[in-house]
């Protein structure tokens, strides 16, 4: 794991008083984008928070990318579409064009390396790159890059900790999901160091 | 017809990683073996087929091409007739 | 990655057809849409009526088809494309008209258009892809759908006391004194392709004779709604949907 | 000039015919049958086609493929047929494909009665169909209107690339009236390089409605949009005796000419009443309506219904006067005695 | 009461199950899939029956034979499958068959596309289909609030015999969120004798819909009518910071939540707006509109659509207060942000 | 008028069946509708299942079924009988469920919903009434009206060429797996009466036995639209009818 | 068995003039050709059939009724056993 | 033919610049209402006066009653639809019960006597009652009752005469129509002398 390479953001303050905050996660469908953006919602849920996840939907369109967005609050939430997320994970080059431009400015995107090989081009976000396909192989299997970027994402944005996406992992994926449990929160972990280490923080506006 | 003739390749296909999603399928159908899936992606995201047939294995015999659905290899075959030669 | 030496003296023979746009297929990996969709592009050519001819494309996965073919098309409503075909055919009797369908399209909510132009005769050649399910929707049960084979709306498999027996459309149409030609081809394997443009290729030719109907079925695997590789789907095919659709010329008259 | 002696119904078939209309397909249905039986005996001496669909559905289906060849093409119906069309109306609204739709309205819902009726107002001008679309709509009161409306209605299809309504209803379909055939002047040429014809030496011409990307598809509504703002210049209304009217009646079609009586019969009264009769429903003559309610003090609508040109008469008038309704409905059509006696409850 | 988490179409499918809908018949279209297939898993085990019918119109019409049976049944689609059924639409509200139907609209004319939209309003509201009927139409806004008005519309569809349409869209089909399925009271036992057993020791039912004397047509119609009126007792509007409010967001649905932000922003400014969210379109709350227009300048209209629920607006507000429409069409979702540009905009 | 001797010591041996109301028909004199409800009605009587039976009448002449057989009944809409009877008989199927439907109503508009319920083997019996015109609507063409049969939208006569040929439903049906019993009987004569009558009782049997679908076709004469006498037209029909729709079972199983 | 017995008539019919809308069907199937269609017309504006049978030739085979699509023939035999004799 | 048998009405007087008329007939399918109907609606079409016509329609009904209203002035119609006509010709006894009560007050009901065998109970209208089927076999056929009945009509409401019909039945009805023009036209004039006769009026309001 080339660690040198990790750029991560600055921690973002979670005001648990009023606690609001929304992400989009894009990629090719098949990279897991779906899953994590359930996962990350319903264990909100079970944490008492409320939550609210929408895809872009439709099996009438094959291939392209698949995204979603979810937004996380302590209060009812009215608007869950959100056109200009805080947080961005982005797992092709594709999903970038698409969306970094719509990245709230002072807002975090995080990407998986290894496959957005185009430079973000903004200067008042924050970006982290992580290398989610070699961490995850080191995980023990390319699929759970996914995890992986769940996991630097919740470090950065400390609103659940592993054992709450843990939990909502089985509880909601059931028992199908348990077989590959380990590595799938291996690799959350080993995202999440990669956030927590001290990095190159690359705050430009 | 000299020696070095002999070794250049009867037939070739080009793969056009454009068009290719890496089913597979020209893989199980070329007799000749000699297609595999690169482990390199596309920017589509797809893993293509490739035929590096370093040994001249492949007959033109278009099975690979009849059976991809995406159109993306095409078959080419050494000239019958040589016309060079007989020019 | 090969690199292709331009100075050897070689034939191109094969090659993407002219009637085939040079646009990229939004179709998964494996879909036998595309292997269809070029059979017909081929026989356009090869009979010279590319610029005579207009398709008619379903709802389906295959509704993009007009991207993809280089000829002049409409997009039908979701099962109407026989309707639509006829219209277009009695404006323009001068003009090859060919209707692609899939097995929803044609055999669940367009059996009323497809029986009433078949028994018509309508001058009208139908390429009908039969993949078992409804791909563009993700994956529902058709009524081609084997029995035993699970979907989303049969998670325990076609059950035949629910839901009956799938239609053998091939069979049924040949019933009928309007069709001319009814054949039932796959594209599952380099030797089933030929004979599938064959089959096709006799449909055209049985509207340029003015003959009448014509219609090929085409089993065509969908490895995404049978939650299939590419390889698994092929053989899926030709192990459980051969045996029950067998394959064959129904109705040849005059070709 | 000769004068015939016609059916609304064969004179809508004969209109057409004269209007270049070489290609029917429709579905028996009361009270239109005339006009399919009409055109299987015309259109094939004259090189066209005529075919008896399988059903509605495949009847406007095939309207839509022949439209698709830049053909001249109508199909006609009746209430629930009608309906049964609504996701063809969507498509070819959509796909842009100029064609004639006939509705020989009779009583609903469901099954209804056979009897004339004005209850598919509704359906006919805010769309039955899904999405934002429009037909462009014209409802004519006698046989001689439906013969020039008919000629209209091909040449407003082509000049917006939309599907246009006739609108009419049992009484228009049935009656028998004088009729002439004016010879109309030759509609210009149409551009219809958008239709099929194989493509030869050009590039392929493709008719579709699929807009996957969302952002294409609004282009595409807001084109459509643009269109139904200019078709506001082919507005029509009638005004009868409105000039120093204090209250009039609003009406069309059928029930219009029953008013128009109602109208002279008060009028020999001395009471001051006029009619207003829109000739175009979609799009609908707001600007006429809006213009009047500051003059007069009531707009009573009448109509064959429970209530739907009501709702335009509203919108238009926005509170300047006030708007009351009379309707009949199920296939009683109302006598202009009881439509003078209305208005005579409604003066006070 | 445990919380889940689910799509709107499986949270409609559970809570059409848990009001006692054990019938389905419907037939797969993009956004609602996950009703059908959800229902397909669930009918066989509790002894009910999911058929997947072979088009949306053999769906309607299975759903007019259960409804006869006198069972609660429920069929689903989305835009152009719902242009479909019109036709069986009109046909069960003149047989007054209670059932209830959900539309997941999608952006159209024609095929159009399979984002979410809000341009079948008219449809739902004014009727599709032909003849002067309506459906009873209820748009929620959050997931929980599909389940609370899909136990609702099974019971106003056996209340007053009369299909119910669940208006949802895209977003409200896709999107997961928390849900708690709360113990309903039990549903009243509605009269069901009309519906059909065989003729055993009673004289024979007949549910039809075909009145061919006009008179019985008109009295049918009329005592529709009549229930239609009554239908307004079951009116239901949420308003939100409308009290102080200066001018007013008229927003359903999807949209409607998307519009709370958009107050939330202004009100942060100290803009005095509020909103008016519909809940039941059909009855439409023209009365709170009236009443609200005496107090406001401006009613701001927004839908994912070029313009339908503001005639519904304008014809409540009858001039009283100006109305103002922003629309956005084709799948496009319009973000809080733009709608309180808009509203800062309207403000002058 | 003959005096009847209430003295005689007779036994009734023909009289209305208990399943028909004592309402008069609309049908014109002659009519085939009248033989072909009565029919149904002393099989509903001689089953003894008139209270558990539920009918669906269609749209056509004979819409107003319902106002003639003594039993609970639906009325269709246009050709769809086949699919509220198969929605009343999933939520039933405790209960005997019929259509009767025309050949418009049938081979016409509801060709899908025919081939489906058939396809998919619903319990249920239907009778369709094959007059080879649209009776109701004033004698259009029908998918049934024989090659060179005139009617008010074919009035040179049927073209083969422009409109194909009639559809033979009974034996397009009998191709598919679902359907348990299909049969064409005639009510033209007293003799064909009696077959008609049996292969309607066969027909019930097979949903009393819970088999599957079943279909009699019945060709049956319309006076009217044929622009005829009542005998006229019963000739008419044996004369030309029968030799295009043989009389027979065509598929029969279980019973 | 009397001399008189034996000219009774062993079967007649009776036709409801209500439902009878003079087709002639009957007229046509009765072997004995003992149906006519009356002169007379009724209330809904048919001549209706009628059975005057003066030699007693029904034999009750129910041919009439069977075809009658009206349903406006009932059929009336003598009790083959004679029950009051037998009693 | 029994001429005492005839009661008709008075002259009704047309006053020739402000001409109009309407008047409704009725009876069972078959009798030819229809063909009357429109017979006189064209025939005073061709007598360059404006008219309308319009039928109960819809083979939708088998058996009962057709009947058709019609029109003629001489300024353009209005409505045409009448619900209290001027004039009914009535053909049978259903017809009788459901179009007397709108005959208009002061009106004349013209009644096959033959078929019409209840009797009229307004007192504020005239009645004459011909007995059509008779006098149409006299004639040589009693399917031309109608037109006894037309005759009758026009002999009383003089609007157009026997020449206009006779074109009017040729023009209308081509050549199919000539092989009966005589029955029919002869059937009409003994319709005509019928009302011209002197005789019994019956004016009792
Ligand atoms: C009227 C209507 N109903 C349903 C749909 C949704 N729909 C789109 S494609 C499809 C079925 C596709 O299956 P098939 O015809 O077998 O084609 P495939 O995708 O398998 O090639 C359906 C139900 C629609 N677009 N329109
Ligand atoms: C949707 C719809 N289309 C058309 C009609 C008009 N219609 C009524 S019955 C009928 C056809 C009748 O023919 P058939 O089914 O053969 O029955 P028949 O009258 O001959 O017994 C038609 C087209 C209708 N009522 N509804
Ligand atoms: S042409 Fe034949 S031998 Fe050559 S690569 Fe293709 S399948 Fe193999
Ligand atoms: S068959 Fe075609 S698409 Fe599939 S792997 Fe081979 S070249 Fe690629
Ligand atoms: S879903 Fe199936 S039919 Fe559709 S593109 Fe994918 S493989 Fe082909
Ligand atoms: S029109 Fe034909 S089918 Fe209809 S009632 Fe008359 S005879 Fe019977
Ligand atoms: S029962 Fe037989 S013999 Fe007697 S009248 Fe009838 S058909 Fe004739
Ligand atoms: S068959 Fe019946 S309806 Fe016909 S004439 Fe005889 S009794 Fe009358
Ligand atoms: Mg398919
Ligand atoms: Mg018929």
């Amino acid at each position: 794991m080339k660690q040198q390479q990790l750029e991560c953001a600055a921690n973002t303050a979670v005001d648990s008083r009023t606690l609001y905050t929304n992400l989009t996660m894009a990629g090719f469908g098949g990279q897991g984008l779906m899953f994590i953006g359930k996962l990350l919602a319903f264990s909100a849920m079970k944490a008492g928070l409320q939550v609210s996840w929408i895809p872009s939907y439709g099996p009438e369109m094959r291939g392209g990318t698949a995204n979603c967005t979810v937004v996380i609050a302590n209060e009812p939430i009215a608007s869950p579409v959100i056109r200009s997320p805080e947080t961005l994970i982005i797992m092709n080059n594709p999903s970038l064009e698409a969306f970094e431009p719509r990245l709230k400015s002072g807002g975090t995107l995080f990407v998986n390396s290894n496959l957005v090989t185009c430079p973000a081009t903004r200067k008042d976000i924050e970006v982290v790159a992580v290398p989610a396909d070699e961490v995850a192989q080191s995980a023990g299997g390319r699929k759970a890059a996914n995890m992986v970027m769940l996991g630097a994402y919740l470090a950065k944005v400390a609103i659940l900790d592993k054992s709450q996406i843990e939990y909502g992992f089985l509880e909601f994926f059931g028992s199908k999901a348990a077989q590959t449990l380990d590595l799938n929160m291996k690799a959350f972990s080993l995202g999440a160091a990669f956030s927590q280490a001290d990095c190159k923080t690359k705050k430009e506006s | 017809m000299s020696e070095e003739k002999k070794k250049e390749r009867r037939a070739r296909i080009a793969i056009d990683e454009h068009f290719c999603k890496g089913c597979g399928l020209c893989v199980d159908a070329c007799p000749q073996h000699i297609i595999e899936i690169s482990s390199q992606v596309t920017s589509s995201g797809y893993y293509p087929a490739a035929c590096p047939d370093p040994q001249s294995k492949c007959t033109g015999c278009t099975l690979c091409a009849r059976v991809c659905p995406d159109v993306a290899i095409e078959v080419f075959v050494k000239q019958k007739t040589n016309h060079g030669e007989r020019e | 990655m090969e690199t292709i030496d331009k100075t050897d003296k070689m034939d191109r023979v094969f090659q993407r057809p002219e009637a085939l746009t040079k646009a990229t297929t939004h179709y998964c990996p494996g879909c036998g849409h595309g292997v269809a969709h070029r059979l017909i592009a081929e026989v356009l050519d090869e009979l010279g009526i590319r610029e005579q001819t207009v398709g008619v494309a379903p709802v389906g996965c295959s509704v993009l088809m007009y991207n993809y073919m280089n000829i002049d098309m409409l997009e039908a409503a979701h099962g109407r494309a026989p309707a639509v075909a006829t219209g277009f055919k009695r404006a323009r009797p001068d003009l090859t008209v060919f209707c692609y369908q899939g097995d929803g399209d044609l055999a669940a909510i367009g059996m009323g258009e497809t029986i009433a132009a078949a028994a018509r005769g309508e001058k009208i050649c139908v390429i009908f892809v039969n993949n078992a399910t409804y791909g563009m929707t993700g994956g529902q049960m058709a009524p081609t759908t084997l029995v035993g084979q699970k979907t989303s709306t049969s998670a325990q498999g076609r059950m035949s006391e629910r839901c009956g027996f799938p239609i053998k459309v091939a069979e049924m149409l040949s019933v009928l004194d309007g069709p001319q030609y009814i054949a039932r081809v796959s594209v599952s394997s380099a030797k089933y392709i030929a004979r599938a443009k064959q089959a096709i290729k006799k449909a055209f030719e049985v509207q340029q004779l003015d003959l009448g109907y014509s219609l090929v079925e085409v089993l065509s695997p969908c490895p995404t709604d049978w939650h299939m590789t590419p390889q698994q789907a092929v053989n899926w095919l030709e192990e459980n949907m051969l045996p029950y659709y067998p394959l064959g010329e129904f109705k040849v008259q005059g070709v | 000039m000769e004068k015939l002696f016609m059916t609304g119904n064969e004179a809508i078939a004969e209109a057409a015919i004269r209007s270049g209309c070489l290609y029917y397909f429709g579905y028996p249905i009361t009270p239109q049958n005339e006009i399919p039986e009409y055109m299987s005996t015309r259109l094939p001496e004259l090189g066209g086609a005529f075919l008896q669909a399988e059903s509605e559905i495949a009847a406007i289906y095939m309207v839509y493929g022949a439209a698709g060849a830049g053909m001249r093409v109508m199909s006609s119906s009746s209430s629930p047929g009608i309906s049964l069309k609504q996701e063809g109306l969507s498509y070819i609204a959509a796909a842009e494909l100029p064609c004639v739709i006939v509705n020989m309205m009779r009583g609903g819902p469901g099954l209804g009665g056979i009897q004339p009726s004005q209850s598919d107002y509704f359906q006919a001008t805010k769309g039955g169909g899904h999405g934002d679309y429009h037909l462009f709509v014209l409802a004519p009161s006698t046989v001689q209107e439906a013969v020039s409306l008919t000629g209209d209605a091909f040449d407003i299809a082509d000049k917006y690339r939309t599907p246009v309504m006739i609108l009419g209803d049992g009484i228009i379909g049935q009656m028998m009236e004088p009729v002439e055939f004016e010879q109309r002047p030759r509609s210009k040429e149409y551009d219809k390089s958008w239709a099929l014809s194989g493509a030869k030496g050009r590039p392929r011409n493709v008719i579709k409605t699929l807009y996957l990307d969302p952002q294409k598809l609004e282009q595409h509504n807001l084109k459509l949009q643009d269109k139904y703002q200019k078709m506001k210049e082919d507005v029509r209304i009638e005004h009868y005796l409105c000039d120093d009217a204090e209250i009039v009646i609003a009406a069309y079609g059928t029930v219009a000419r029953i008013a128009k009586t109602a109208v002279q019969i008060l009028r020999d009264k001395g009471i001051k009443v006029g009619l207003l009769r829109p000739i175009t429903l979609y799009p609908f003559p707001y600007d006429h309506f809006q213009e009047i309610a500051e003059r007069i003090r009531k707009v009573l609508v009448v109509e064959m219904s429970l209530g739907q040109m009501v709702e335009d008469v509203k919108l238009a008038v926005n509170g300047k006067a006030e708007v009351a309704f009379y309707g009949r409905t199920g296939g009683i059509v109302p006598s202009y005695e009881e439509i003078a006696a209305e208005l005579e409850k409604q003066l006070f």
